[in-house]
């Protein structure tokens, strides 16, 4: 049977990665035919439009709550509990990847993939000639102690990108590692807490975005991710520090986990973000496209293809029972941190109105952008959009 | 009965009908979903105690009126493209020599399109690598990293749109300046009269139409423009060049939110009615003038 | 008033010769009209003269001054043009104003010469007017003060009436003559129109294909024709043209048509002894004829068959055929009437107004 | 320099034989100082309009290793075809790497349906606001002129919705009806300016002699609109061509233009940036306009001079 | 070849009424001209006539038809226009098909046609040629062959000339009339050149703002007009008017000039007894001046003074200040020759050919 796979991914390692997916699927006497939707163009939109078109795909990468919820409205969504609950998959799952995979009390995703928003990816050659170790770091004035140093040593202390989605995923990361889990679940949960918006730990939050702008290098505006990525592969900064899928750039510069790089949380972080890539399936098909649909769910969840999408496209895998084989040094510390189900937080995509969150974005981008402007003024502009949107 | 009353109307049919239904009727109902708080997909209720939640939310929305702001500046910005664009054309058209060679290189940009230039231009204005490291390794001191910050950004946009649109300009100056009697200048050549102030209180004045035209083009450019914004900053740094309509795509697709683009989408349309309106009156009270004269 | 005078003037557009070792002198005072059918060179030639244009060979003179590389603002003369050029977006005072850019009075003076200019042209109520707001005869007018109220010498005119319609261009064409009267300026006038070259030029410089034809008075011209273009050019009807021979018998000279019909030609004034056998082209004017029956000396007689008649008003125009192609005659309107389409009339020529012309070079014998 | 001399070098040289020496002695007048300010000043807006497109083209040439150093305007050391070759058979769009010359077609077929439709649209309505007798033609004229000024954006959900529900949303038709609607008012006014300038005499004396509108339109005023098809075509090729926002919004599964995969490959945010594959994309995908702007872009000129374009 | 009448015309456009209550009816085979001044509405009735406007009331027949309703094609007539409107993007000959494309005649009778036409107007080279590269006499006659094609009976011209220069203007004049009586059809042909009017027409219509200000032939319109209007536009160098009061003694009527100068009337054709006092204006036609003494029955006699005088070739103009204002004699060249400005010459008007107004209606008396 043929299905529509409709997804955003388009980089080296996420293509090998969804090349995976396809061998499985194919493997099950199944054709993939493929969208891929660039990033940046608001795909959620064109996903519905795809849907009320009359042309839906059979299967889509999305993990915005919303979507399901509209679906459920046009009466094609296809809850997946009973099919998880039958396989016995769901114990299997982090904390996290169960209520990032939920919707209204119903699992409405298949979850791919791991990622760990805030990691920081350190060249060990150049904290070597630098003269720091990042392990020891245990708190983010800790690191910032140690860049003078590396500065001095002709380095780049940290990379970072000046696009809005960079600097929004450093924001929810820091939200989760300064304030942590209840701090964050107010701003980012599905249910967000006015009263926390002018809060002490708001006010470190964005504080500590401040120093972190600070100390950005000058060509860090506008600059791309991968850029930024490969200043770090290539020795001119130590490190950066944004979501895991890096390392799918280290794989591809053909540098091994643990020699070449080394990875961290936030130092200090009091928890971490959880991106969990997670597709969606079409309800209200034909039994015969419905059986397709479920079997490609089934792929997704082997263990094995876990295990081998997870080394392509440089996550974890979800399953923890995944053979660990594979892993290399960074999935291992990522699912050690991810034992502690305390110490995680969903990414706010799968769990936050889309409005709301982009709001934040606009603000905590226009606040790193504009060095005058202030964390009162930035925090204003919060509780208005919060007014606003939801209030 | 007369058929040649009839055939035309019927000609006119398809044209009227699309004109019925994928404009008016697509205006009126974009108009209707603002009020209502339409979010992925449309709801057509209204909740008439707070019906016009969205526009404000508009008014207070600091992106908006940066948006506003920018329009302004893009506006002004661009409308160098037209002095430009005369400025070019009066050359080439006193020196005759290489016209179709300058025409052809001012024109080209406009073939191009700007998600293929942005790129170029994107990369021209990067500081490590484009024209400022060019221009300092040959010593000379200068600043030119105007994507970095955000009260420069709109620089860079403006720069790109003059570039694309200059040309286009110079084309219909050039049509203009060509439909100048050459009588005219025959006579300031007698009457001894300095080229500049032949330009300036004759020549000009008598292209008043074509500058009125150029001038309904560009705010029309600008009013759309999109695809320049986001090929060169896509919005950014922060939100510092936001404009109208990226703001309206963002609202729908970023922010998911259909009723609140609805609304944005409302207000591009009066800022253009407001805008045109007057321009467009004093076109036609030109046209007038000039069939009178005629 | 000074004289203008050109001198072997070569003009090239590209390879293309335009005018070709032009010589052309005309003196203080004179109203010379440029006449000649489209595209024979005359606004070239004075173009070049305003200096808006650059000789490519050969020497102007303006009195005794060689302007041929001065610009056009210091050659001191000024020009009307065909379509007014005037500038749209000035009011008449402006226009005048602009006149004097180059000259640098002072205000009171630009004030005083308006003022006599718009006197003089009786275009004081219009001078806050714009140029689109003015009928043709006023911008006409305008013109004509943009030109006059820099006080030069000599005046160009590049078709100036060809925009009026008849009414007006009689009128302006009055006005022009007392204009030059008036000011006693030198005028060089470009016309495709002969009537306007008749009556106001003191001197005429028929041109065709770059060269000048002929270069007289208006008499001249109308009367002793120097060739078959200029013949042919001047005068409504057109001269009726006829091939001929010469047949020269003692002092008796006589035209042989084709036809074998005679008109003798014997007082015609040669200018050199009349070849025997010499082809000729005859030249009549078709008012140089009359109707009717009359064995007096001198005229010739032909009885040809009428073809139509047009009668015009004051006037009326007889066509008759006669050697197989068509001959106008002027006649008086009440003669025209009587006669049927068909039927042959008599008709006598005064053959002391022939022109003959060398069949050959097409030169005035 | 005497008079002799200059014949006498002539004939030297061969050229055409001047046949008698000039009259006068005459200074030769070169190239005025003025002349040579405006032709240095046009000089140096022709390079800088030509650098953004130098930049390209050079980069596209260029290895990898070479862009790393950062100079953006040397020439490049090797010259290689690679990058060419990578952005139109290989480079990646999803999982599938077929290059770019899979958007060129769908391109190649959004252009021609649209341009067919929105321009004999925009000809025929022209032709009958323009020149035939229609009580209401003022009023829709008027309409047309405010269409013409609406923004896109606010007619775009509303046709969004209108292509599924006609089943053509996601296909290479939608991206061409969608084309052919918005162009309708703007391109509509153009022709019915240009119809408006045939002298109404043609038009009676076409109205005595057929009086059938579609016999009058094919064989009069097509064969007489020469001028501004070609502007409008090259207006339309170039418009279309380049769009993206229409292509992404309305291109879906099947139907995305070469400007979507272009963007898609370029705005990639992930990977290492191969800046030749990208330079070599974006050139591809401005050839085609390119192409048509340098064949034709006097006639478009040409167009605009003869009263193509105003108010 | 049917009678043409307009009954009862109102044609408005907006709220400018341009024709009011205008009626005129010609016969089968008229050679009707409608003449008057740019705008008066000459353009407007004829294509009302052809159906391109629509009446906004009254009726027009064509001999028993009444074609009011009916589209232009259907009318059964031709037109040709002012620039030859010929189809610039076809041949010739494509051009002359196209004429027939509402007729559906069979492709051969198509072809016998166009080769009918081709001969009568002598256009065979010419067949495969576009219209722009045609000369303008070419290209007229085209416009005319797509007319006549059409063999309808009844041909609108709109100033079919206007755009020729004189010698073809003439020529043109001759075929157009050649071939109205060749076809025998009804003609309607619009102008404001007051010489084609009055060669070619069999009836004039004198139009002045919308309103028929006389209707006869052209002999009629020429001797007779109708009103100051009429007498002031038909005729060049226009006709001289001048301001009397009537004296009546007995059967002797004089018309008295300002001046006090007289002229005896008596001979004059009066509509209605002349009554005494009643203040008139007198129009002499330049033409019908003589110079010198001549004490003549019935002829008036003057001696103003010489304003100027213009020769325009064939004949000259001579200016004269007659009761402060200018007065335009037609005279031989040579006598003009001999006159100076300023001084005074003896003159003749004969007075049986005075034109005589009421100065209050306008209308001749
Ligand atoms: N710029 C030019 N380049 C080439 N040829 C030219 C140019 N200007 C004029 N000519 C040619 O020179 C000749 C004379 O032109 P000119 O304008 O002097 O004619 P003209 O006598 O004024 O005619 P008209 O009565 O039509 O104004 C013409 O054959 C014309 O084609
Ligand atoms: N479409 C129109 N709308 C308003 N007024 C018009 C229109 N067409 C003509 N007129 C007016 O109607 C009057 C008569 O016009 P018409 O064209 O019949 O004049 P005409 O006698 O043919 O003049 P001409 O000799 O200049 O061709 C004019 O005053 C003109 O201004
Ligand atoms: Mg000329
Ligand atoms: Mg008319």
């Amino acid at each position: 049977t043929d299905l529509i796979i409709y997804h955003n991914w388009s980089s080296g390692p996420e293509v090998a990665a969804l090349n995976v997916l396809k061998d499985g699927l194919e493997a099950k006497g199944h054709t993939w035919t493929d969208i891929a939707i660039p990033h940046n163009t608001g795909s959620n939109v064109n996903l519905m439009n795809l849907v009320t078109g009359g042309t839906p795909p059979n299967v889509f990468l999305e993990s915005s709550p919303g979507v399901y919820r509209d679906l459920a409205g046009l009466g094609l969504a296809r809850p997946l509990t009973e099919f998880f609950t039958e396989q016995g998959i769901l114990e299997q799952y982090p904390s996290s990847v169960v209520s990032s995979i939920t919707v209204d009390g119903e699992i409405m995703k298949i979850p791919t993939a791991i990622h760990i928003d805030g990691m920081a990816y350190y060249n060990m050659e150049v904290a070597e000639a630098a003269g720091v170790d990042p392990a020891a770091w245990d708190s983010l004035d800790a690191m910032f102690a140690d860049f003078q140093k590396i500065r001095d040593a002709g380095y780049i202390p940290l990379a970072i990108g000046g696009q809005q989605w960079q600097v929004g995923y450093l924001v929810h990361a820091l939200a989760a590692a300064t304030g942590g889990p209840e701090f964050y679940n107010a701003v980012y949960g599905g249910e967000p807490d006015p009263s926390v918006l002018d809060s002490a730990e708001m006010r470190t939050l964005l504080e500590t975005l401040r120093r972190f702008q600070q100390e950005a290098d000058e060509g860090s505006a506008n600059r791309e991710w991968n850029v930024t990525t490969n200043m770090v592969i290539t020795g001119q900064a130590l490190m950066q520090i944004h979501g895991d899928w890096m390392k799918g750039e280290w794989s591809a510069a053909g540098k091994t986990a643990g020699t070449d790089f080394g990875c961290i949380q936030i130092p200090g972080a009091k928890a971490v973000p959880v991106t969990v890539d997670s597709w969606g399936i079409l309800g209200g098909q034909s039994e015969e496209v419905d059986a397709a649909e479920l079997d490609f769910a089934a792929v997704v969840a082997d263990p094995q293809v876990q295990a081998d999408f997870a080394s392509a496209k440089g996550s974890t895998p979800t399953r923890l029972d995944a053979p660990s084989e594979v892993l290399d040094a960074c999935s291992v510390e990522v699912l050690r941190i991810l034992e502690d189900a305390d110490h995680q937080v969903p990414n706010p995509h799968s769990t936050v109105d889309a409005d709301w969150q982009n709001s934040i974005w606009d603000v905590v981008f226009n606040f790193w952008s504009d060095p005058s402007m202030s964390v009162d003024d930035a925090i204003a502009q919060i509780q208005e959009n919060y007014e606003t949107i939801l209030g | 009965m007369r058929w040649s009353r009839i055939a035309p109307q019927l000609a006119l049919t398809p044209a009227l009908a699309i004109t019925a239904v994928a404009f008016v009727g697509s205006i009126g109902w974009t108009i209707y979903l603002s009020f209502t708080r339409s979010r992925r997909l449309p709801e057509y209720g209204i909740d008439w105690s707070e019906w016009g939640r969205q526009y404000d939310r508009l008014f207070r929305d600091a992106g908006w009126e940066i948006s506003l702001r920018n329009l302004i500046v893009l506006g002004l910005g661009s409308a160098l493209a037209i002095v430009f664009g005369f400025i070019l054309a009066a050359m080439i058209d006193k020196e005759k020599r290489g016209e179709s060679f300058f025409r052809t290189v001012f024109l080209y940009p406009l073939a191009v399109s700007l998600i293929v230039t942005g790129a170029a231009w994107r990369w021209i204005l990067n500081p490590t690598l484009g024209a400022q490291s060019f221009l300092r390794s040959l010593g000379w001191e200068v600043d030119f990293n105007w994507l970095a910050q955000g009260d420069t950004a709109m620089y860079a946009i403006i720069l790109a749109s003059v570039w694309q649109s200059a040309g286009f300009y110079m084309a219909l100056m050039l049509a203009g300046l060509k439909g100048i009697n050459t009588e005219i200048w025959s006579a300031a050549k007698l009457d001894g009269v300095p080229l500049w102030r032949v330009y300036i209180e004759i020549i000009i004045p008598m292209m008043k139409f074509t500058f009125i035209t150029c001038a309904i083009l560009l705010s029309l450019g600008v009013i759309k423009a999109y695809d320049v914004v986001v090929a060169m900053t896509n919005g950014g740094p922060g939100q510092s060049t936001w404009v109208p309509a990226y703001f309206t795509i963002n609202a729908l697709s970023a922010k998911s939110n259909l009723g609140y683009a609805s609304a944005a989408a409302v207000m591009m349309l009066v800022i253009t009615l407001v805008v045109f309106i007057p321009l467009v009156a004093l076109t036609v009270w030109q046209q007038r003038k000039r069939e009178a004269t005629r | 008033m000074p004289a203008v005078s050109f001198e072997h003037i070569v003009k090239r557009y590209g390879t293309v010769t335009v005018l070709d070792d032009l010589n052309l002198a005309i003196e203080d005072g004179d109203f010379l009209v440029l006449l000649g059918p489209s595209g024979c060179g005359k606004t070239t030639l004075l173009n070049l003269l305003a200096g808006l244009l650059e000789v490519s060979d050969g020497r102007i003179m303006i009195g005794e001054r060689d302007v041929t590389e001065l610009d056009p603002k210091d050659r001191g003369l000024a020009m009307v043009f065909q379509s007014y050029a005037l500038y749209p977006t000035k009011t008449v005072r402006g226009n005048l104003k602009f006149g004097l850019a180059a000259s640098k009075l002072p205000a009171e003076e630009v004030e005083r010469r308006i003022a006599w200019v718009a006197k003089m042209l009786q275009i004081e109520p219009l001078l806050d007017r714009k140029p689109a707001q003015l009928s043709g005869g006023q911008r006409q007018r305008v013109a004509i003060g943009r030109a006059i109220i820099k006080k030069v010498d000599v005046f160009l005119f590049d078709e100036p009436l060809s925009n009026l319609d008849a009414k007006l261009r009689t009128e302006m064409r009055l006005e022009i003559k007392k204009l030059h009267d008036e000011l006693k300026s030198t005028v060089v006038y470009v016309t495709h129109d002969q009537i306007e070259a008749m009556t106001m030029a003191t001197k005429i410089a028929v041109m065709d294909g770059g060269v000048i034809q002929q270069f007289g008075t208006p008499d001249e011209v109308y009367e002793q024709p120097a060739n078959l273009f200029v013949a042919g050019f001047i005068g409504a009807p057109a001269m009726n043209m006829r091939s001929a021979t010469l047949a020269v018998k003692g002092s008796k000279v006589a035209a042989v048509f084709q036809s074998g019909a005679r008109l003798d030609v014997s007082d015609y004034p040669f200018q050199a002894p009349a070849k025997d056998g010499l082809p000729v082209v005859i030249g009549m004017r078709p008012e140089h004829f009359t109707l009717g029956e009359a064995a007096s000396d001198g005229t010739a007689q032909f009885s040809p068959p009428v073809l139509s008649a047009e009668r015009t008003g004051s006037d009326a125009t007889l066509y008759l055929t006669f050697e197989d192609e068509m001959l106008a005659l002027r006649v008086a309107p009440d003669l025209a009437a009587g006669l049927r389409v068909g039927s042959t009339v008599p008709v006598q020529f005064q053959a002391g107004k022939a022109n003959l012309f060398d069949a050959q070079t097409g030169r005035r014998i | 320099m005497s008079q002799v001399s200059v014949s006498e070098r002539a004939a030297a040289a061969g050229e055409v034989p001047v046949t008698r020496a000039p009259y006068f002695v005459r200074r030769k007048k070169g190239i005025t100082p003025r002349s040579i300010a405006v032709l240095v000043f046009l000089t140096i807006c022709a390079l800088f309009f030509c650098v953004p497109l130098y930049v390209v083209v050079v980069t596209s040439f260029k290895t990898m290793d070479q862009i790393r150093e950062g100079a953006i305007f040397t020439l490049p050391h090797i010259w290689t075809l690679e990058a060419w070759d990578h952005a139109w058979n290989h480079a990646c769009s999803g999982i599938k790497c077929d290059g770019l010359k899979v958007g060129f077609w769908n391109s190649v077929s959004i252009l021609f349906p649209s341009l067919i439709l929105s321009i004999s649209l925009a000809m025929v309505t022209g032709f009958a606001l323009a020149l035939w007798n229609v009580r209401w033609a003022g009023g829709f004229l008027f309409l047309l002129f405010i269409c013409a000024f609406v923004p896109f954006q606010i007619i775009m959900y509303p046709l969004i919705v209108m292509t599924t529900t006609t089943k053509i949303y996601g296909t290479l038709w939608a991206v061409a009806v969608i084309h052919a609607v918005l162009a309708m008012p703007v391109l509509t006014l153009i022709f019915r300016n240009y119809y408006k300038d045939i002298p109404t005499e043609i038009m009676s004396a076409a109205m005595m002699d057929s009086g059938s509108f579609w016999r009058i339109f094919f064989e009069i005023i097509v064969p007489m609109s020469g001028n501004i098809l070609i502007v409008v075509l090259i207006l339309q090729i170039t418009n279309i061509w380049n769009d993206y926002l229409i292509g992404v919004t309305f291109g879906g599964l099947t139907g995305q233009p070469m400007t979507v995969n272009l963007a898609n490959l370029i705005t990639i945010s992930t990977g290492t940036t191969n800046y030749a594959h990208n330079m070599a994309a974006a050139l591809l995908t401005a050839i085609p306009p390119l192409v048509v702007y340098f064949l034709v872009g006097k006639l478009f000129v040409q167009g605009v001079t003869a009263g193509a374009i105003k108010g």
